[in-house]
């Protein structure tokens, strides 16, 4: 469904991503890890159009989406979370997720002075809809609270539940898992295999948390240095001596002695 | 205090203190200040439009307000005998290839692989297109400002009654609106901030240089008045009916026929407020609204939201600065001339801003609420601080150098007393008077 | 009685240095009058003043209906052009107000519909530019280079002085307009001094761009005189200038040295700078008032308005400052008067003046009257 | 020889005066700069700043002159400098104590804090001019000029003069020094480090320890300090007139954007920029070019590119070029 | 007034109790609601606190009350033996509490060597020793050590952030989610750094969402659950509670 082709984008001299070729199946829940600094956001923006790569090409469904901006790619069913989490801070939490489907009628200048009616009727679509939302990510009495005044992990699931707002053909979720409770993190985990089954939405994840990835991805990509390191299930992945050294790493060296100690 | 009631007290107030300038000094200057104010409010809802809405720092709100001035004097004024044949279509032909060099420079930047080749055809092009523009401009419009200089010397006008040219500055605005747009609102907050102050004074240096078009410093004096709402004065004052109308009402002629034309333009400038200040409401209530904001708030999620910010971004310059431009022309209309050197930035821009801010940005009836309450103390300081000063001085000997020149300084006084109140309302109310919900 | 006359002048804005000379000299002229006890049986004349900020047409309307609802009985002012016409045409003419400026030259007000109520004490600049042109010629100048001040005071000089010059065959090389009260004014120098002329005419103000440019060009050797119309004139100039102004000359509204040297005695007497420019002209727009009120009996505009044109011109004993008393005493006696003031006052028509010239060389550091025209 | 007096016209009427407007710019862009790189927000009340300090520099002047103090060939408003930063010191810090500092504590908005350093230049404004007047006044004194035009004719025999004013040179000195202190003071000692991280990261600034009313202080002093001396030069140059530093805000703030807000080296660089377009752009290059085209060739006309009514368009329009190219400016200044 | 700028008012000592605790806090931001409502966190010399909880329970909101970054309402802060509660926020950086929050914890514009030196900004000795030990702990900071916080990675950011921390030399160290978005090696070298760090002496308060690797090395766990201590007791007693673990630990 996604091609990334060659991919490369630098940052002066500095190679974020250093020639990165991948392929994401439709359908497929891909996870993508590798090392702090791999390049892994990077990558995620150049694909959804927020960075121009500095060479390579980028394909949806055949089609070359190198370098459209990211409104469009929206409409192209490509929605992405944020790493850092960008809510609109002086809206409500229920306006954070109203706002998000396109081609509302309301959003057209006219319509607002011409065709309150019809305007009426989509909102209280949309709000049964974003009051919804809120409720399956545990956050329902946040539904009029300022976006900004709500805590770190709640912001992430408000990006999560934005994601959730619209029909997408494709979602890249850029670690909606840090910071989020880990009870929540796995039902969070079961909606996507539901998103996935149900309404067949492709996802790319980028998360650090294993457990997590190993619940819900297969494939998974293993970035590092700006480039793909290894691919495969996640068992394979976990076995490759390479992603073992730059990312998993074997563990507390002085867990033992912790426990010995007590 | 409830919010609501609150809200209606401020305007009551405002209102008040207006009512208090007719009863202490006189209904007609009671009148223009509201008329001022009326047109203010129209600023400052362009200006709340831009910034409030959707966080773009506009801070060119004087070009456009001239730009409506510049649509008055070419929608009403007569045409000037002999000056499109004089070198009228020679002007307008140079303007014409002025703007196609523009756009076959635009043209080959896009079309042509970047590299030396594209640069050198760009630079060739542009100056080319710059000397050919410049040989027939020049003597063309040197022929027209030759006409008559003293008291033409420009093209003149359509000769339309003078309504017509509101919405026309509007359109006016909205066009130079759009061309800033285009190039300069990708920029962030204070670089678009001096970038529109630069356009703003590049359109005044323009109406200022170029006697052609409006007579350049030379103003543009006697434009017609919007009749038959507004009429002249001494016209009234010499017909019988009118005459006998006002004394009915118990006043001479003189005050009755000042009073209508005053209260004429308050009727007209009412509905363009009412009208703008509904649309703006509405849509600032509606999904646009909300879309609006939350550009404002966060560019980057926005778009990756489906937004397309660029275009909502020029969108709302657009819109706001039409308002602007309209409510430009309606302020020449109202003085009855083109003055290209009153446009100052302190007084059309950043008073405007004043008006917004201490209204309270992000709602239209605080902006509005703020253009009436600023422009009342910008003309009646000057009397506060005069009396302030006499207070002060007069326990001192008369003829005193020190008494004189306190009072001799009231003037400034009106700037110091300007700033005082605005850091007063600012101190009790940071978010405006009426703070967005 | 107490007679109220607005003064409204930009005492903030741009020539925010010139107004308080001007509002002084108008004020002088005031007391005067109220000290004599002549007018109208021994009524008293006070200033009410108020600001136009030179360039804000809002303010300085509203400020206008504040003065007519104080029931002033005339105005002296605006000073800049742009804010009188707009005065005269929302507030004076409306309310039938007479308004005499002491500085609006703008060309385009003489043509101004006004209903007989607007009159100036300073000449159009139309005229000046003549008066200039022959200046030069008499002095064997062919070249100039010319700079004016950006507003219509200063567009109208050198439009006049350069059609007039150019008609008697002498050559302008550039006309470069500067802005006033700006940082710096060395691109202006720079072209000014690269387009050569035998003198360098300044049509702007002494205190303001005139004063930058006249110093920037002195420095950099680019021009060492100077053509000083009569924004130019006044001592601060060569005082702030220094020597290296010698040798330059223009002219200035004004009648013969008397009545000007007069005022100026009055002034420094009351301890402001009379030679600031239009504080004479500001004086006489105040006694014209005065006295176009003592011979109509009245200080109803409608009546005194049309006895303006008629205190100010001949026939009659010539009236100088300083003698407004004189001059109010043979009105009452239902003599003539022709008012000649501190700048020669003599009006051609509504919202004309006439006024002839006074030939000015800097000479030692100061302005010597060397001819009248 | 033609091309020696090509050479210093060129100097004398671009180069030298575009030099010194720059540095005059430059210095009053980077007390801008700093107000809004640390500070964060763009204060219109910096030209009434200048003014105020330049005032009380005029006011001391005149004391030392009537004292009979002075100072060899250099202006002695030099002297009276110290005691002029004094007194603006003072005036800031009242300012910002009574003024600014309640909305710091609010954390309002930057645009909040704009509006409000417009009252507090109405207010300063109005204090100006009510002790000292609106008028001009002069303060310099000592030798006007290093070498004056006639001088330097004589001297190298040339037709062309060439004029340096000591005011002129003085300011670029200044400026470099200025400059050059700035930068190392910002990023190399630890205070300056602390006002970098304070403007970053206020609240983060709190958990390091770092004292915010300290750096604010300390802020205030190097801006009043920067604004008086900014002022007193420009004072010295052409002439002290209260409303010539108003009409200086937005040159100042032009060079600052320019150069990238928040950026000193940005400011010294957009103040030379802005300064030499306006001159060279309207620059007639009649004269030069007679002197080094041939006789044949000598241009007719003035060989201007545009009229100087277009100086001030000029610069701006060289701002928003730059500004669609680099769209913080010219070393990357910050958006708040 | 907000918290941040008010001035510090009078400490006094108080005898015994743990070296940092927030006794029975009430209170929340601003004229808000109460968030936290009589909750208890304390640490004690070479103790490993882990705090824990759902999202928007209070666990941020209870380190910037023993921070003094809001006010505290009831309750007291008390830090070695001395009442905190009325100490401004750099005060407390003073006393010696060193504090990495949840968001915004770097400073963006400046170097990731001018962020570590503002960590000592306190301390007036030399430095250099503490900076070589933060960039053996994290490479890759070395690596970047001149490069501009704010174009690191996410991870990478959050290095920075304690690495900041560190640097104060405090002696007591509060984190916020420190490993949010660190890969498992780096958290495996966090959490491994932190055990040492820990033995020197010096308590550690941590909040966390990878809860049963930080509860795994925790002396000490806090469930906290809309603002109030909901469980209490070792890090092993919390993981075997299988309450705990289906609800606040991912099963
Ligand atoms: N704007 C930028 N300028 C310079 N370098 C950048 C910029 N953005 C990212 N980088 C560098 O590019 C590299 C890759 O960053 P990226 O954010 O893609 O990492 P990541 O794989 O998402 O890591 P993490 O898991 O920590 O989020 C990092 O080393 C970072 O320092
Ligand atoms: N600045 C603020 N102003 C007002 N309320 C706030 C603010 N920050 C957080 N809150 C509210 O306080 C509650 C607790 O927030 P807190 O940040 O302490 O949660 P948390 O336990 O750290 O959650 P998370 O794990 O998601 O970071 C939340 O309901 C949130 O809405
Ligand atoms: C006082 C001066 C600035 C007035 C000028 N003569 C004008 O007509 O505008
Ligand atoms: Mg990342
Ligand atoms: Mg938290």
């Amino acid at each position: 469904m996604i091609v990334v082709e060659d991919v490369h984008k630098h940052f002066g001299g500095f190679h974020a991503v250093d020639g990165a070729s991948l392929e994401i199946q439709k359908g497929s829940i891909t996870g993508l890890i590798g090392p702090n600094g791999a390049g892994k956001t990077t990558l995620f923006n150049v694909i959804a159009g927020v960075l121009p790569p500095t060479s390579g090409r980028v394909f949806m469904d055949g089609e070359d989406i190198t370098g459209l901006p990211p409104h469009e790619l929206f409409h192209k069913g490509l929605l992405r979370t944020f790493q850092i989490a960008h809510e609109f801070s002086s809206m409500t939490c229920r306006e954070n997720l109203m706002m998000v489907p396109g081609a509302q009628s309301g959003e057209s200048l006219w319509n607002t002075w011409f065709g309150r009616k019809r305007i009426a009727n989509e909102e209280r679509a949309l709000q049964a809809k974003a009051d919804e939302v809120l409720e399956f990510l545990t956050i329902e009495h946040l539904a009029d609270h300022k976006a900004g005044q709500v805590s770190g992990g709640q912001k992430k699931l408000l990006e999560l539940g934005r994601t959730m707002m619209v029909d997408a053909k494709i979602v890249f979720l850029d670690e909606v898992g840090a910071g989020v409770n880990r009870t929540l993190l796995m039902t969070i985990a079961d909606t996507i295999i539901r998103l996935n089954k149900e309404r067949g939405y492709t996802f790319v994840v980028i998360e650090h948390d294993m457990d997590f990835i190993g619940k819900i991805c297969d494939p998974v990509i293993c970035m590092a240095e700006g480039k793909v390191l290894a691919e495969g299930t996640l068992d394979e992945i976990k076995a490759n001596e390479h992603v073992i050294e730059a990312y998993l790493g074997t563990g507390l060296k002085n867990k033992d002695k912790l426990e010995a100690q007590t | 205090m409830s919010e609501p009631v609150k809200n209606t007290l401020l305007f009551v107030l405002v209102g008040g203190l207006i009512l208090l300038t007719g009863f202490t000094q006189s209904w007609n200057a009671a009148i223009l200040i509201l008329n001022m104010g009326l047109i203010s409010a129209i600023m400052a809802i362009g200006v709340n439009l831009q910034w409030g809405f959707a966080g773009l720092f506009n801070v060119g709100v004087m070009g456009f307000v001239a730009l409506g001035g510049l649509a008055v004097v070419l929608i009403s004024t007569p045409v000037t005998p002999g000056a499109w044949s004089a070198g009228g279509y020679g002007i307008v032909l140079a303007l014409l290839l002025g703007a196609a060099t523009v756009v076959a420079a635009v043209f080959v930047a896009q079309k042509m692989s970047k590299g030396r080749m594209q640069t050198l055809s760009i630079i060739a092009i542009l100056i080319i297109g710059f000397f050919v523009y410049r040989a027939i401009f020049d003597p063309n419009a040197a022929a027209v400002e030759a006409i008559d200089p003293a008291i033409a010397g420009n093209l003149g006008g359509l000769n339309l009654p003078v309504l017509l040219a509101w919405p026309a500055g509007g359109l006016l605005a909205a066009g130079a609106a759009w061309l800033i747009g285009k190039t300069a609102l990708g920029l962030r907050s204070d670089y678009l901030a001096i970038a529109t102050l630069g356009i703003a004074e590049i359109i005044i240096a323009i109406l200022k240089n170029e006697d052609w078009l409006a007579r350049g410093v030379k103003n543009v004096y006697g434009i017609p008045r919007p009749a038959p709402v507004v009429g002249y004065e001494v016209d009234l004052q010499n017909d019988p009916g009118f005459v006998a109308r006002a004394e009915w009402f118990g006043l001479d002629a003189v005050t009755a026929s000042t009073l209508s034309v005053k209260l004429g333009y308050s009727l007209l400038f009412l509905i363009v407020l009412l009208m703008l200040l509904w649309m703006a409401q509405k849509a600032l209530r509606s999904p646009w609204g909300r879309m609006m904001r939350a550009i404002r708030d966060n560019e980057v999620a926005a778009e990756a939201m489906g937004k397309d910010v660029t275009r909502r971004h020029l969108q709302i310059f657009v819109l706001g600065s039409a308002i602007c431009g309209i409510a430009g022309a309606m302020m020449t209309t109202l003085d009855g001339q083109l003055t290209p050197s009153a446009y100052q930035p302190l007084r059309f821009t950043f008073l405007v801003w004043v008006m917004v801010i201490v209204g309270g940005s992000g709602n239209n009836f605080g902006a509005v609420l703020g253009a009436f309450l600023i422009w009342f103390l910008w003309v009646q300081v000057e009397p506060i601080g005069l009396w302030l000063m006499n207070l002060i001085t007069a326990g001192m000997p008369d003829g005193s150098a020190l008494k004189a020149h306190l009072i001799e300084s009231a003037a400034h006084m009106r700037l110091l007393t300007m700033g005082l109140i605005l850091l007063i309302v600012l101190r009790f109310s940071p978010r405006g008077l009426i703070p967005e919900k | 009685e107490d007679v109220k006359l607005g003064v409204l002048f930009g005492f903030t804005g741009p020539i925010e240095s010139l107004a308080p000379a001007m509002g002084s000299g108008a004020e002088l002229a005031m007391a005067e009058v109220t000290e004599s006890g002549k007018l109208l049986n021994g009524a008293t004349v006070t200033a009410s003043r108020a600001d136009t900020g030179c360039i804000d047409n809002g303010l300085a309307t509203s400020n206008g209906e504040r003065m007519i609802a104080d029931g002033v009985a005339g105005i002296i002012g605006g000073d800049c052009s742009g804010v009188t016409g707009a005065i005269l045409q929302n507030v004076a003419i409306p309310n039938g107000m007479v308004m005499i400026s002491p500085s609006a030259t703008s060309p385009g007000l003489s043509t101004m519909e006004d209903n007989g109520l607007f009159f100036r004490t300073a000449p159009s600049d139309a005229r000046e530019g003549q008066v200039m042109a022959d200046i030069l010629n008499d002095r064997g100048i062919s070249s100039i280079a010319l700079t004016y001040t950006n507003n219509d005071y200063g567009k109208g000089l050198a439009d006049a002085i350069q059609s007039s010059f150019e008609a008697s065959g002498g050559e302008v090389t550039i006309v470069a307009a500067h802005e006033d009260g700006k940082a710096d004014y060395s691109a202006e120098v720079g072209a000014l001094a690269s387009a050569g002329g035998d003198i360098l005419v300044v049509a702007g103000y002494l205190d303001q761009g005139g004063l930058g440019i006249i110093q920037a060009a002195l420095d950099s050797g680019a021009f060492d005189t100077f053509g000083l119309p009569g924004g130019m004139i006044g001592d601060s100039l060569p005082a702030n200038v220094g020597p290296d102004l010698n040798g330059s000359f223009g002219q200035i509204a004004g009648s013969g040295g008397e009545g000007a040297e007069k005022y100026f005695a009055m002034a420094e007497a009351e301890g402001f700078d009379g030679s600031s420019p239009y504080s004479p002209e500001s004086y006489d727009a105040a006694a014209l008032f005065m006295l176009a009120m003592q011979a109509a009996g009245s200080t109803n505009p409608a009546d005194y308005g049309a006895k303006i044109m008629e205190v100010a011109n001949e026939p009659g004993e010539k009236i100088y400052p300083g003698e407004l008393a004189k001059g109010l005493e043979l009105l009452a006696a239902g003599q003539d008067i022709d008012y000649v003031g501190a700048s020669g006052v003599e009006l051609i028509g509504p919202g004309e003046s006439a006024g002839s010239y006074r030939e000015i060389e800097v000479t030692d550091g100061e302005n010597k009257t060397v001819n009248f025209r | 020889m033609d091309f020696l007096n090509a050479l210093v016209a060129l100097s004398n009427f671009v180069l030298v005066p575009a030099i010194a407007y720059g540095s005059q710019l430059a210095l009053g862009a980077l007390g801008v700069t700093l107000i809004y790189g640390i500070l964060r927000f763009s204060n219109f009340a910096h030209g009434d700043t200048m003014a105020f300090g330049a005032m009380i520099a005029v006011l001391v002047t005149w004391g030392l002159q009537a004292a009979g103090i002075g100072f060899g060939p250099l202006p002695t408003a030099l002297l009276a400098l110290p005691f002029a930063i004094l007194g603006c010191i003072v005036l800031v810090l009242i300012t910002d104590r009574l003024v600014y500092r309640f909305y710091r504590e609010q954390k309002a908005k930057p645009v909040i804090l704009v509006i409000v350093s417009m009252g507090v230049m109405f207010i300063m404004n109005g204090l100006v001019r009510f002790i000292i007047g609106p008028d001009d006044q002069r303060f310099s004194d000592g030798a006007r000029f290093l070498i004056s035009a006639r001088d330097f004719k004589t001297l190298t025999g040339l037709d062309e003069g060439l004029a340096i004013r000591t005011s002129q040179a003085i300011t670029v000195v200044v400026a470099v020094v200025a400059v050059a202190l700035l930068f190392w003071f910002l990023n190399k000692t630890r205070t300056g480090k602390s006002m970098r991280a304070y403007s970053d990261n206020e609240d983060l600034a709190l958990l390091s320890g770092i004292n915010p009313e300290r750096v604010v202080m300390i802020t205030w002093i190097l801006v009043a300090a920067l604004a008086t001396t900014a002022g007193v030069l420009y004072g010295l140059d052409k002439s002290f007139k209260p409303f010539v530093y108003f009409q200086l805000l937005l040159p100042i703030f032009a060079s600052a954007i320019v150069g990238g807000l928040g950026n000193p080296i940005g400011a010294i660089a957009g103040g030379f920029i802005i300064a030499f377009s306006e001159v060279t752009i309207t620059y007639a290059w009649k004269k030069v070019l007679t002197y080094l085209a041939p006789e044949s060739l000598e241009p007719s006309g003035l060989v201007q590119l545009l009229s100087t009514d277009y100086k001030f368009a000029v610069s701006f329009v060289i701002l928003l070029i730059v500004l669609l190219f680099k769209p913080t400016g010219l070393f990357k200044g910050k958006a708040v | 007034m907000t918290p941040a700028h008010r001035k510090s008012g009078a400490t006094f000592k108080v005898a015994g109790g743990p070296f940092l605790i927030g006794d029975t806090m009430t209170g929340g931001y601003g004229k808000g609601p109460d968030i936290l409502h009589d909750c208890t966190i304390s640490a004690n010399k070479g103790e490993i606190a882990v705090i824990v909880g759902p999202n928007g329970a209070g666990k941020s909101t209870a380190m910037k009350a023993l921070f003094g970054m809001l006010d505290v309402r009831s309750g007291s802060v008390r830090l070695d033996g001395e009442d905190i509660t009325n100490l401004s926020p750099q005060d407390r950086v003073i006393k010696g509490m060193g504090f990495v929050p949840q968001t915004s914890n770097i400073f963006t514009s400046m170097t990731v060597e001018e962020n570590l030196e503002m960590g000592a900004f306190i301390r007036r000795d030399d430095i250099s020793q503490t900076m070589e030990q933060v960039y053996d702990l994290f490479p890759i900071l070395r690596d970047k050590r001149n490069q501009a916080a704010g174009e690191l990675s996410g991870g990478q950011r959050q290095q920075v952030a304690v690495g900041r921390a560190l640097m104060t030399q405090p002696k007591v160290l509060m984190l916020d989610e420190p490993t949010a978005g660190v890969s498992p090696i780096v958290m495996d070298e966090l959490f491994d750094r932190i055990i040492e760090v820990s033995r020197t002496g010096l308590p550690i308060l941590m909040v966390e969402q990878n809860a049963r690797q930080a509860l795994e090395i925790a002396d000490k766990g806090y469930v906290l659950v809309q603002g109030r201590n909901a469980y209490t007791g070792t890090g092993k007693e919390l993981l075997a509670d299988p309450e705990v673990r289906k609800s606040f630990l991912g099963g």
